[in-house]
């Protein structure tokens, strides 16, 4: 089920949102649809300075294409692309990417809204956010009340 | 036999996140007699490190990088990991 | 209901999603949707080589501004920004980027699906088809049959 | 009375995409009688221009930049756009 085009990647240098957006384009498709997260200055009301994001790595990139599976099980899609950013980033910069191309752009926003969703509840990456006044890893999205 | 033997199964550990900073080790490894599942390390792990207490509730464990359930079996050999809930994205 | 920090636009120069993208990002959201359509090399098992798009701009540019009016009384979003490009277009270009901002992914998703939808059937924008054997324009979302 | 005078009203027609291709121009004038609608001029518009024929049941009106039925009035100076099929995106 999983195409050679998908790619799975975890890095630790900037993400260029469109150059990553392009790569799964192929020929006969006409859009593609693109989460792209990135650090939020103020939660809440306190406001981060910074993050640190880390990952079991091996095991991340396996869910990341166990959800390319999960998707193309449910949607018609062409290719996906899935990159998350690891290490050190400061407020604004992209922490993840997921490009989804379809041959019917429908699709493509019900299979990138699904994927922000699951990777955010099962692939194996923690958040640690720095305030002015110390740190504490996030909770995550399985908590109750969290979107 | 061998198997009379070699009953006794090694596994790695392995701590991540909030885990890894509440036991201060990012790795440990345990032994134990064969058979044996996840529930068996956990009781152990929980025991060992007592500073992992909060997590009881929250911990997922992965076997081999697979998600697991408390009756997973485990071998020897075995890594297994310890997330806290994960926050990517 | 337009906030100062959207962005309507049409441009004949190449669009950078990624830049685009970061255009519509407030401090207090965590993620972008992005629409990224582009001109399709295979439709229908023909074959484009290139496009021409034009507008009626300035009606263009004020149907997009009601477009946002139109969203954000639906969707809880921050910021939006549409650019469509113009004139002559290779296949792989960027022909239209919809970046919508919101503080729930769920609301951008929907709100920049709801607005690409529109676009295609509101916003006077034309598309002329450039084959081996000839050109024509393009039918409008409205045909029956269309997506 | 000046309005006894002047009930002739100019309008300035715009043809886009496949419309303009088919009646050869970008731009045309009209004049009518006041009061006028929409359906006066496209009634008009399909006389002069044979070739638009085809477009009798697709096209759009806009008026001064806003979709506009038959049954709008317009008024001297008004802008009237012919716009077929928007195929943007």
């Amino acid at each position: 089920m999983r195409k050679d085009t998908d790619f799975f990647e975890l890095t630790r240098e900037p993400l260029d949102v469109g150059a990553i957006t392009r790569r799964v384009v192929p020929a006969t498709c006409g859009a593609t649809v693109v989460l792209d997260g990135y650090v939020r200055q103020w939660t809440s009301g306190k406001e981060t300075l910074h993050l640190i994001y880390e990952a079991f790595e091996p095991m991340a990139l396996a869910e990341m294409q166990k959800l390319s599976v999960g998707a193309r099980g449910q949607f018609e899609i062409a290719h996906i692309g899935i990159i998350h950013r690891l290490g050190k980033l400061e407020i604004g910069e992209t922490s993840v990417v997921i490009a989804v191309a379809a041959p019917h752009r429908k699709a493509a926003f019900a299979a990138c809204e699904w994927l922000i969703r699951e990777l955010k509840r099962s692939v194996p990456i923690w958040k640690k956010e720095f305030y002015a006044d110390g740190s504490a890893w996030a909770d995550g999205e399985n908590v109750i009340g969290a979107e | 036999m061998s198997e009379n033997y070699c009953n006794n199964i090694n596994v790695k550990i392995l701590f991540f996140g909030a885990a890894r900073d509440a036991v201060g080790v990012e790795e440990a490894s345990f032994s134990t007699a064969s058979p044996a599942s996840v529930f068996t390390v956990k009781k152990a792990v929980f025991a060992r490190y007592e500073t992992l207490s909060g997590f009881a509730k929250s911990l997922m464990v992965a076997v081999n990088r697979e998600y697991a359930t408390d009756e997973t079996a485990i071998e020897n050999q075995d890594e297994i990991a310890f997330l806290p809930p994960v926050s990517g994205g």
